[in-house]
């Protein structure tokens, strides 16, 4: 045998892979979420008003707050299974920066728990009568700003992956990082509904979800090498 | 310890780390050469698995150096990375996977890997037929094997082994101390901590208290 | 081996010196609170517009400013642990956090019992800075409770260090966004606390010695508790030995 | 700039302009504050103080008896 070492492109794409083909063999790491985000935006017509034009009023905030807590609430699966069966050791003694293998799993977690979410979001958006004209904007703005969810909740999972009672911490540490991007999201739907133009919001989003990239996944990357100590 | 023939491979001096308020160990030296297996004795608790994890970077909280080929691991950990397999307690298997897809992913981290080495690493270690079943249908030994394909697939300079025949039955650990008699022939390193008597010429053993 | 800890920071030093500083800076801290005190109750004229709710206004800016003071200052010491692997940085940054939790309650407590009076509500989600001081509190508890969640002291101290620092980076950004949105929800209170700059010479006067006693007194209550921090870490050393037995 | 005490009576000052309740409120929480980060510290040094001094002698009749 000759062997070749593998560039750290090839690292990200087998990583990448394996996540994907275990969220696909798992089938609920998909299903979870997505239900989740139409169960809890399906209670809120019901806890508040079924009058369509109140309930077009906070659509934006509901959707966004219901994305918010499903990705919360898949967040624990990203490395909580390679913790346990010792897949993450095999991870951190991997030749590569862990940067890169940490940002394929976010990604790979984001395609299968965010992605749904976002592809379904136009129907509740319907259900709950978000008023026409955002529906675009509703689309985009949870297109851009799941993926920040994703890498910055991945921060606290990373933290969080060997307690026994991890649950609370969890959403005590994720929940208020998400609050810029539950704000960029939610100005965004309001603001343009009033005549203000996309773009801005979509650049302040753009750059949140750059900032992210680059300095999230330095971040989980510690803090996996810490709780695995 | 005395020093072999064999080229210096790792090099560990003046190790100290403490747990808790007990202090694990204190000046601890080791040196592996080429062609060279060290096994870990001692007691429960005493720090073998410490030691392993201190040895390939995933424990930091230590003193000392560590050195690969004159180079210190922790400025630079790529060369040592690159050259070392471990397998630790837990087997690194995930159990929705089959081994041929586990494999490619752990091996694929490394080098690039072909589905036929893959295919024959497996048949090595006595898996043949179970390439494509989910692992979670796979005995505690059987994932025990398919974590050792690596020791085939990656052809790593050093082995460093937490544990490796606790799950394995008389044939699996016949096999193992087969691979590592040829790993020791072809000049690679090993560390391995087990209360099995390894049989492997030319076996030095470092007593932990 | 001593050198292993002597490289610690030496926490022992820090013991003598605190020592000898403790009671100064306790009694400088009485002073100045007296003196605050004293100034804000009886001396302060009454506001043209806001009475003598000036007085509450007083203590609630100066608690407000040394609250700010804690996620730049566990940010430091977690760099400071993660990078020089120094015990006494945690030991500081472990009762920073639940001192600015602490810190964070009494700006909300006094901000609202204020906004009691000016606003006619407890409570206004249109005051950025309160909403703010409420993330930032949330997160001072996750600090805290990150820290009790994770039994082994040096771990413990590693994560903390790291969410401290990723919290200080957030704190900034929730609070730059929450003033954004605050903007763009049109505040419908006629007074902000930010109209504090319409407040004469003598409410700053008094607010800054107010300022100078709590930050006195932050440093006096972080200096006791990291002194029993250090007690409890280093009771096997022989120093720490002597003390007891000194006791 | 003078300086000049602000009310005529006790009563005056305990009123506080009608805010009575939400000026000594403050206070009362600012004085608890102060008083729970301050008095708690130096209680809790005490008891550390103590135990490490029983764990000390426990230690030290082990080693007698082993000598």
């Amino acid at each position: 045998m000759n062997l070749k070492q593998a560039s750290i492109f090839q690292a990200f794409v087998v990583t990448l892979k394996r996540d994907l083909l275990i969220a696909y063999k798992r089938k609920n790491d998909i299903v979870n979420p997505f239900m989740f985000f139409l169960i809890t935006s399906s209670l809120f017509p019901i806890g508040i008003s079924p009058d369509p034009s109140r309930l077009g009023e906070i659509a934006a905030g509901v959707l966004w707050i219901s994305a918010l807590l499903a990705s919360l609430l898949a967040m624990d699966n990203l490395y909580r299974a390679d913790f346990e069966d010792g897949s993450l050791e095999q991870l951190l003694v991997s030749p590569h920066p862990l940067y890169f293998l940490v940002l394929a799993k976010n990604i790979g977690h984001w395609l299968v728990s965010g992605l749904p979410v976002v592809l379904i979001s136009p129907l509740i958006a319907y259900m709950i009568n978000l008023p026409q004209e955002s529906y675009s904007v509703l689309f985009f703005t949870l297109l851009i700003g799941t993926p920040i969810l994703s890498l910055v909740g991945s921060i606290g999972v990373a933290l969080t992956v060997g307690l026994g009672s991890r649950g609370l911490i969890l959403a005590m540490i994720s929940l208020p990082m998400s609050v810029p991007v539950l704000i960029a999201g939610t100005l965004a739907i309001q603001e343009t509904a009033n005549g203000a133009p996309l773009a801005g919001y979509l650049a302040i989003m753009g750059a949140m979800l750059l900032g992210s990239i680059t300095l999230a996944p330095l971040a989980s990357a510690l803090a996996l090498r810490i709780s695995v100590n | 310890m005395q020093r072999s023939e064999g080229q210096e491979a790792l090099r560990v001096d003046n190790l100290f780390c403490e747990r808790g308020e007990r202090i694990l160990f204190q000046d601890l030296a080791l040196v592996i050469c080429q062609g060279e297996v060290i096994q870990v004795k001692g007691p429960n608790g005493s720090g073998k698995t410490t030691l392993l994890r201190i040895v390939c970077g995933l424990h930091d909280g230590y003193q000392g150096s560590i050195t690969w080929c004159g180079e210190t691991t922790r400025e630079h950990p790529e060369d040592f990375l690159s050259s070392l397999t471990y397998l630790g307690h837990h087997v690194g298997v995930n159990k929705v996977l089959t081994p041929l897809e586990n494999l490619r992913w752990s091996c694929g981290l490394r080098q690039e890997t072909d589905d036929k080495d893959i295919y024959s690493a497996l048949e090595d270690m006595g898996l043949k037929g179970f390439e494509e079943s989910q692992c979670f249908t796979l005995s505690a030994g059987q994932q025990q094997r398919v974590s050792l394909s690596r020791l085939l697939l990656n052809q790593s300079n050093l082995w460093v082994l937490d544990e490796p025949f606790t799950t394995l039955d008389a044939d699996g650990v016949k096999l193992l101390e087969g691979l590592l008699c040829k790993h020791i022939d072809r000049g690679g390193a090993a560390l391995v901590t087990t209360h099995h008597n390894l049989g492997v010429p030319g076996l030095k053993v470092l007593e932990l208290t | 081996m001593w050198l292993w800890f002597a490289k610690l920071g030496s926490p022992k030093w820090f013991y003598d010196v605190s020592d000898r500083w403790l009671p100064w800076l306790a009694g400088a801290m009485a002073l100045f609170m007296i003196v605050g005190v004293i100034w804000a109750l009886l001396f302060l004229p009454p506001d043209y517009q806001q009475g003598l709710t000036t007085r509450i206004l007083v203590i609630h800016v100066a608690v407000a400013g040394t609250s700010l003071a804690f996620f730049p200052l566990m940010a430091v010491a977690g760099t400071i642990t993660l990078v020089w692997k120094m015990k006494l940085a945690d030991m500081v940054a472990k009762n920073a956090a639940a001192l600015g939790a602490w810190f964070s309650f009494v700006t909300l407590a006094t901000g609202s019992i204020w906004g009691s009076v000016m606003w006619g509500t407890w409570w206004e989600w249109t005051d950025a800075r309160l909403v703010s001081m409420l993330f930032q509190f949330f997160l001072l508890l996750s600090v805290v409770a990150l820290r009790s969640a994770i039994e082994d002291t040096d771990k413990a101290a590693k994560a903390c260090a790291l969410l401290s620092i990723v919290g200080c980076i957030n704190v900034v950004i929730i609070k730059y966004s929450v003033e954004w949105w605050n903007v763009l929800h049109q505040p419908a209170s006629p007074l902000s606390m930010s109209s504090d700059n319409a407040n004469g010479p003598e409410f700053w006067m008094a607010t800054g010695v107010m300022i100078i006693a709590v930050y006195l007194f932050f440093i006096v209550s972080l200096i006791l508790t990291t002194r029993n921090e250090i007690l409890q870490r280093e009771k096997r050393s022989q120093w720490v030995q002597d003390i007891v037995r000194a006791a | 700039m003078t300086q000049s005490i602000q009310f005529s009576s006790i009563s005056e000052f305990l009123d506080m302009g009608g805010y009575a309740f939400n000026v000594w409120a403050v206070y009362a929480v600012f004085l608890v504050f102060i008083f729970v980060n301050l008095v708690f510290p130096i209680v809790r040094r005490k008891k550390i103080l103590r135990e490490i001094k029983k764990q000390s002698v426990f230690e030290h009749t082990d080693t007698d008896s082993t000598d």
